[in-house]
C-alpha cells in the first residue's frame, strides 16, 4: 500500500477493510472441524440466527489445500485450480461474497487472487485447468473475508444481545485477554486485515466490545508455531512446542484470564501445547494448575451470547475451559460435559498428569 | 492589506534561507524572508549540538541571523503564490502581497513521522523516543525515560523512515547516522556509565569528520555498533523495551533490552508549499524532493525565477544547504541582471509600497 | 535442460518473493526457525540474488530450504517488499521437480507428508480427518482425543449431524462426484504425477537403505523418516 | 508421561544482554579493538581463515556475543602472523588482541595456549 506521508499518523490502526454487510458462500476449515466442531456449527448460528446473515452452508466444496500446499505437497497450479472450483461453487450458487473460517486458507486465496491480478495468463490457465477436470466455470469473488471480520464488523451489535460479559463476576474488573492473530490474516497482505498487520484490531476489538481488556505483550505477534511440515513431522515438532512455549512464558507475567485465536491452528496449539507443556516440564500457565482457556472468536461470542458451553464443543479442549466459565459468571451443567449426540453419558476422558481437567 | 515589492522573495528562514538572504542582500538585492514560524532559524530551533563538531545550534542560529539586513516576515501562513507579468506574488493569510521578480523556496524537510512505523512502538510505547525529541531533551539539560529516571542503556535505530519501500521512502536521508553518533557522544558526555547500541545497516558518513566522529564514538565514548536493521519492538511490564533485530555479522537473530531507544527519523520532503506553486510538476523527483538532482545546469535551471535551495531539494547537512543556497544566491542575481538588461521597464519595481 | 535459475525464475512465487536484498536482516529477526535452526532466510534471499548455478544446487540438495515454517511474518517486515517465505517455496518446488529434493534427509520427508496429508485429501477431501489422526502418530493431541476418537460418532454428531455421511455439517462425507473432480484436478494439474514421484523415490531409497516400505501409513521407512529423517546418516 | 517424542529447543537467538565479561576484558588491556568496523580486511588476508572460517573481525564479534566455544575453536587456528595487522584501516593491534583472548580462555580453566 503506498501512502502520502503528509498528515498521516498511525498507517493502519485506524484500517479498515471491506466487509460486505450479508449473503456469504461458506467455507469451512480442515483443521477445525477436526478438532473444535462447535466453532464451525456456531458460526453458522451466530450468523444466521443471531445476525440473520444469509449464509450458503454448501455440502461440496473440499479443502482449499493450504496446509498440503504449504508443506510442498500439491503443486501451486493445484492449489489454484481446487480454490477456482470453490469460487465455481459459490458463482453456481448464486453468491459473490465468500467466506472462510480458516486464516490460512484466507491467506491463500487473498494470495491466488493476487496472483491471478498481476497475471492475467495464469488465471486463464487455472479456468481451463478447471474446466478441463470439472467442466466448471467461475467468477472471482467481489468480497473475500474471514469469519472474525464479520464478527468484528457486528460487534457491537453483538454486543447488546451479550449475557455474560468479559468481566470478573466477583471482582467486576475486565477479564485480561490475550489476543492472537493467525498470520497468515494478515502478514502476508496488511490490507487485507482489519487494522493491519502490526496492531490487527479484529480481535482485540471484539474484546474491548465485549467488555474485556486486550493485553499487549512481548512477543504478540511471534507466529503460534504450527510451522506445517515443522508440525506435521514428528522430528520437527519441537519446533511449534519450542514457539508455542516461548509465547506462553512471554504472557505469563500479564495473568491472562484467556487467549482468543481467529485460526483454527493457533487455537489447537494454544490449547494442546499447555498439555505438552505440563507433562514435560511440570508448567502450568494459569492459576492453581488451570491452563489458561483458549476460545476462537466464534467460541468467545457464543459464550458471552449465553450458548451452552457444550452446545458449541468447549468439551473438546484440552485445556479445562471451566476456569473462565466460573469468572464470567456462565451457568452450565457440569454434568452434561461428556454427553453424547444420542444423550448417552459417556465414560469420561483420561486425566493429564498436571494440567487440571474438570 | 499591502502589496511590498522586492527584488526576491525567499519562503523559509532556515540555513538556506538565511544564507541565500545574507548573499543576495551584500550584493544590493532588496529581499523578503517569509516564515510560518514564529521564529525565525527553521530547524536550527529543535538541534542543541550540531554534527560534526558539537556546535551549538543556537549560537550559529544567532549568527546567521546577524548575517543578514533582509526583513523576515513571521508566523506567516501563505495562502496562494500567482505568477504575474512581472514575476511572482505571494499572498498570506492576511491579504498581505508580497511581490518580486524571483522567488526562492527553501522550506526544508520535514522530519519523518514516526508513528508510521508501527513496529517500532513510536506513539504506543512511552520510552520509544525519536532523534528530534532527544534534542528536545538536550535543550532542557534532562535526559530521562517515561519513569522519569536516568537511562542505564540506551539503543539508537538507524534508517527509520529511510530506505523502506513499507513506508514509501525508498532514498537514504544521509544525515542520520551522523546524527545518532553525534547524539551517542552527547549522551555520553552527560551520563558517562550509558550503554549506548547502534543498529545500523550500512553507516554512511560521506562528510568531513565525520568518520572522527565514528571512531571517536567507538574509542573514546565506548558506543557498540550492532548490524542489524530494527524488525520490531515490544514492551516489558517495567517499561523497557525489548528489541529484535538480526546480528546479521553473526547471522543469528539477536535481541537487547533497553530502557530507551531514539528512532533516526529520515530526512522527508515537506509537500506543503508544492500545492501553491504554478506547474512544476517537471521540476519535483520521483522522491517528492524539488529540483531535478542533475549535475546537468541546463536541466537544472528553468528562466523563470523560480529558485529551490536547501534541504528541499534533498536530505543535506547544514553545511550543504547552505553552500547550496549561496550557489543559488548567486544564480538568482545572474537572473535578475539580465532581467534589468532585457526589460527596462522593470526599473521601477525597485522597493516601493503601494497600500491599497 | 534449462539452467536451474531459468527455472526458478519462471516460478511466479519467485518473481514476487525476491526484488532485490539489503541485508538488513528484519527477516531473520522475526523468524521462528531462525531461533531454532541454523537457518537464516536473509541469506537465503542474499544468494539468490546472484545468478550462480552452484549456490542454487546446493540449495535445492540440502537441508535448508526445508526449515521454514511459513508463517511469512517476513513478508510484512521486508524493507523492499521481498518474501523469503516465497522463495523457499519455489525453491523447495524447484527441488521436488529436480528430484534433488531425495539428496537432504528433510527432503525426503515429502514422502510422510504425502502418505499423512496427501493421501487424506484424495479419500476424504480434507487434509486433516478425524480417522486418520491418532495419539499415536500426534501424542500432543492428548486423552481428550483418545475420548473424541472412542465416541466419534456421537461427539461429531452433536456438530450438524453428518458424521461421515451425506450432509453439510461437520466431516462430511463428500459425493464421489466432488471426490471425482477433486483427482481429477490433481491428476490435469499435475500434482497426481507428483505424488507417484514420492512413491517411487522414496521406495528406491527404502531399498537402498535396507529398509522395509509397503502401501500401508505406518511403514518402516515412514515412521523413520517421520521421527528421525537423519537415521540414514546416522547409520553410515 | 507419554512419549511425545519431540521436546522443546534451545533459543539460538543472540541474547545482547548478556554482557560479555571476556569482551570486557580484553578490550581493558586492547582499547583499540572497539574501533573494529567490520570490514574484513582481516579476514580477507588470514593464512588460516580459510581452516577456521574466522578472521579477527569474527573473533572480535564472538567474542563480544559471548559464543565463547566457537571462539576457542576459531582462535587455535591462529598463526601470529600479524598480516590482519598490517591490513586494519583502524590500525588494531589485533596481535596484541588475540594474545588477550587467549589469554582470557586459559584463565578460565582452558590450557590450550
Amino acid at each position: 500500500m503506498t501512502m502520502k506521508t503528509d498528515n498521516t499518523s498511525f498507517l493502519w490502526r485506524e484500517y479498515q477493510k471491506e466487509i460486505a454487510d450479508d449473503h456469504y458462500f461458506y467455507v469451512r476449515s480442515c483443521i477445525r472441524q477436526n478438532f473444535f466442531p462447535g466453532a464451525e456449527q456456531i458460526l453458522i448460528t451466530l450468523l444466521t440466527k443471531d445476525l440473520g446473515i444469509d449464509l450458503c452452508v454448501d455440502s461440496e466444496h473440499t479443502t482449499c489445500t493450504g496446509i498440503a500446499y504449504h508443506v510442498d505437497l500439491v503443486k501451486l497450479e493445484t492449489t489454484m485450480t481446487v480454490n477456482a472450483r470453490q469460487f465455481a461453487l459459490m458463482t453456481e450458487a448464486g453468491y459473490s461474497n465468500f467466506l472462510v473460517s480458516c486464516v490460512t486458507s484466507f491467506g491463500l486465496y487473498n494470495e491466488v487472487l493476487e496472483i491471478w491480478d498481476k497475471h492475467p495468463e495464469i488465471e486463464e490457465q487455472v479456468r481451463e485447468y478447471l474446466f478441463k477436470a470439472t467442466g466448471r466455470t467461475f467468477n472471482k469473488p467481489k468480497n473475500l473475508v474471514h469469519a472474525s471480520d464479520i464478527i468484528y464488523k457486528y460487534k457491537d451489535l453483538l454486543a447488546d444481545k451479550i449475557r455474560y460479559k468479559l468481566v470478573n463476576r466477583e471482582t467486576g474488573e475486565p477479564l485480561r485477554v490475550i489476543d492472537h492473530i493467525g498470520c497468515h490474516y494478515a502478514k502476508i497482505f496488511p490490507e487485507k486485515g482489519v487494522g493491519g498487520a502490526e496492531y490487527p484490531s479484529v480481535l482485540s476489538g471484539t474484546v474491548k466490545a465485549f467488555g474485556g481488556e486486550s493485553i499487549d505483550y512481548p512477543e504478540r505477534r511471534m507466529c503460534c508455531g504450527f510451522g506445517f511440515r515443522q508440525y506435521f513431522l514428528k522430528s520437527s515438532r519441537g519446533y511449534s512446542l519450542s514457539t508455542g512455549y516461548k509465547k506462553f512464558k512471554a504472557m505469563e507475567p500479564y495473568k491472562p484470564d484467556l487467549i482468543v485465536a481467529n485460526c483454527p491452528g493457533c487455537n489447537y496449539f494454544f490449547d494442546r501445547w499447555q498439555y505438552v507443556i505440563s507433562e514435560l516440564k511440570g508448567e502450568t500457565f494459569g492459576e492453581e494448575g488451570n491452563g489458561i482457556p483458549v476460545l476462537s472468536s466464534e467460541e468467545l461470542t457464543a459464550l458471552c451470547l449465553g450458548y451452552d458451553p457444550w452446545e458449541i464443543g468447549l468439551q473438546m479442549h484440552q485445556t479445562a475451559i471451566e476456569p473462565l466459565l466460573i469468572k464470567m459468571g456462565v451457568q452450565y451443567d457440569p454434568n452434561a460435559k461428556y454427553k453424547g449426540f444420542s444423550g448417552e453419558q459417556l465414560k469420561k476422558p483420561k486425566i493429564p498428569e498436571l494440567l487440571k481437567a474438570y | 492589506m499591502k502589496k511590498i515589492c522586492f527584488d526576491c522573495i525567499i519562503v523559509g528562514a532556515g540555513p538556506a534561507g538565511l544564507k541565500a538572504a545574507s548573499i543576495l542582500d551584500n550584493l544590493g538585492y532588496a529581499v523578503c524572508i517569509l516564515e510560518k514560524e514564529k521564529i525565525p532559524g527553521g530547524k536550527l530551533n529543535i538541534w542543541h549540538e550540531l554534527f560534526p563538531h558539537h556546535e551549538s545550534a543556537q549560537a550559529i542560529r544567532e549568527q546567521m541571523l546577524a548575517g543578514t539586513a533582509s526583513p523576515i516576515r513571521t508566523s506567516v501562513t501563505i495562502k496562494s503564490i500567482s505568477r504575474t507579468a512581472d514575476g511572482y506574488c505571494v499572498k498570506d493569510r492576511n491579504e498581505d502581497e508580497y511581490c518580486a521578480p524571483a522567488l526562492l523556496i527553501a522550506t526544508g524537510f520535514k522530519p519523518f513521522d514516526a508513528c508510521q512505523k508501527e513496529e517500532y512502538g513510536y506513539g504506543i510505547y512511552e520510552n520509544v523516543i525519536t532523534s528530534v525529541d532527544l534534542e528536545q531533551m538536550f535543550r532542557q539539560h534532562r535526559v530521562v525515560n517515561a519513569s522519569g529516571e536516568v537511562p542505564g542503556k540506551i539503543a539508537f535505530i538507524h534508517c527509520v523512515g529511510s530506505r523502506d519501500i513499507k513506508v514509501d521512502s525508498e532514498f537514504c536521508s544521509a544525515n542520520c547516522c551522523i546524527t545518532g553518533i553525534k547524539q551517542a557522544i552527547e549522551l555520553k558526555k552527560m551520563i558517562p556509565h550509558l550503554n549506548i547500541y547502534c543498529l545500523y545497516m550500512d553507516l554512511r558518513l560521506g562528510g568531513r569528520f565525520f568518520e572522527d566522529c565514528y571512531k571517536t564514538s567507538q574509542v573514546k565514548y565506548k558506543v557498540q555498533y550492532i548490524r542489524g536493521r530494527l524488525s520490531e519492538t515490544n514492551e516489558n511490564p517495567d517499561q523497557t523495551i525489548i528489541l529484535r533485530y538480526e546480528d546479521t555479522l553473526a547471522g543469528r537473530p539477536a535481541k537487547i533490552t533497553v530502557d530507551m531507544i531514539v528512532l533516526l527519523v529520515g530526512m522527508h520532503p515537506d509537500p506543503s508549499i508544492l500545492n501553491l506553486l504554478p506547474e512544476i510538476d517537471e521540476r519535483v523527483g520521483s522522491d517528492g524532493f524539488f529540483g531535478t538532482g542533475r549535475i546537468d545546469q541546463t536541466v537544472q535551471t528553468m528562466d523563470d525565477g523560480l529558485f529551490f535551495a536547501g534541504a528541499c531539494t534533498g536530505p543535506k547537512s547544514i553545511t550543504q544547504s547552505t553552500d547550496e543556497a549561496s550557489e543559488v544566491a548567486f544564480k538568482i542575481s545572474h537572473y535578475l541582471k539580465n532581467r534589468v538588461h532585457t526589460e527596462m521597464e522593470d526599473q521601477h519595481a525597485r522597493l516601493w509600497i503601494r497600500h491599497s | 535442460m534449462d539452467k536451474l535459475f531459468d527455472r526458478l525464475k519462471k516460478d511466479v512465487r519467485f518473481q514476487h518473493g525476491l526484488t532485490s536484498c539489503i541485508n538488513c536482516g528484519t527477516c531473520t529477526a522475526i523468524c521462528p526457525a531462525a531461533s531454532i535452526y541454523d537457518y537464516d532466510p536473509r541469506e537465503i534471499a542474499d544468494q539468490l540474488q546472484v545468478d550462480d548455478e552452484k549456490i542454487l544446487e546446493k540449495l535445492l540438495k540440502g537441508d535448508t530450504i526445508w526449515y521454514c515454517g511459513q508463517c511469512m511474518s517476513c513478508k510484512t517486515r521486508c524493507p523492499r517488499d521481498n518474501a523469503p517465505g516465497l522463495l523457499i517455496l519455489a525453491l523447495r518446488n524447484l527441488s521436488i521437480e529436480t528430484g534433488y529434493y531425495m539428496h537432504s534427509p528433510r527432503g525426503r520427508q515429502m514422502y510422510a507428508l504425502k502418505k499423512l496429508i496427501g493421501e487424506t485429501i484424495l479419500a476424504k477431501g480434507y487434509c486433516v480427518h478425524a480417522d486418520g489422526v491418532d495419539t499415536n502418530l500426534f501424542p500432543e493431541l492428548g486423552p481428550i482425543w483418545d475420548w473424541v476418537k472412542k465416541n466419534s460418532e456421537e461427539v461429531y454428531n452433536r456438530f450438524g449431524n453428518s458424521y461421515n455421511r451425506r450432509g453439510s455439517g461437520v466431516l462430511r462425507k463428500l459425493s464421489d462426484e466432488t471426490m471425482h473432480e477433486l483427482n481429477e484436478i490433481f491428476a490435469v494439474t499435475g500434482t497426481t504425477q507428483r505424488f507417484n514421484q514420492f512413491e517411487e523415490d522414496a521406495k528406491e531409497h527404502a531399498e537402498k537403505t535396507g529398509i522395509d516400505i509397503d502401501e500401508s501409513i505406518w511403514n518402516e521407512y515412514f515412521q523413520n523418516i517421520y521421527e528421525n529423517p537423519d537415521y540414514d546418516d546416522e547409520n553410515r | 508421561m507419554p512419549d511425545f517424542g519431540f521436546g522443546i529447543h534451545d533459543d539460538l537467538m543472540i541474547d545482547h544482554d548478556r554482557l560479555s565479561l571476556a569482551y570486557e576484558a580484553v578490550l581493558e588491556e586492547v582499547p583499540s579493538i572497539s574501533g573494529c568496523i567490520s570490514c574484513g580486511s582481516c579476514s580477507g588476508t588470514c593464512v588460516s581463515s580459510f581452516q577456521s572460517g574466522a578472521g579477527f573481525r569474527k573473533l572480535v564479534m564472538l567474542l563480544k556475543n559471548g559464543s565463547y566455544e566457537q571462539l576457542q575453536q576459531a582462535l587455535d587456528y591462529c598463526q601470529f602472523c600479524g598480516k590482519c595487522s598490517l591490513v586494519c584501516p583502524r590500525g588494531i593491534n589485533t596481535r596484541r588482541a588475540i594474545l588477550e583472548m587467549r589469554k582470557q580462555f586459559k584463565k578460565q580453566g582452558d590450557d590450550m595456549v
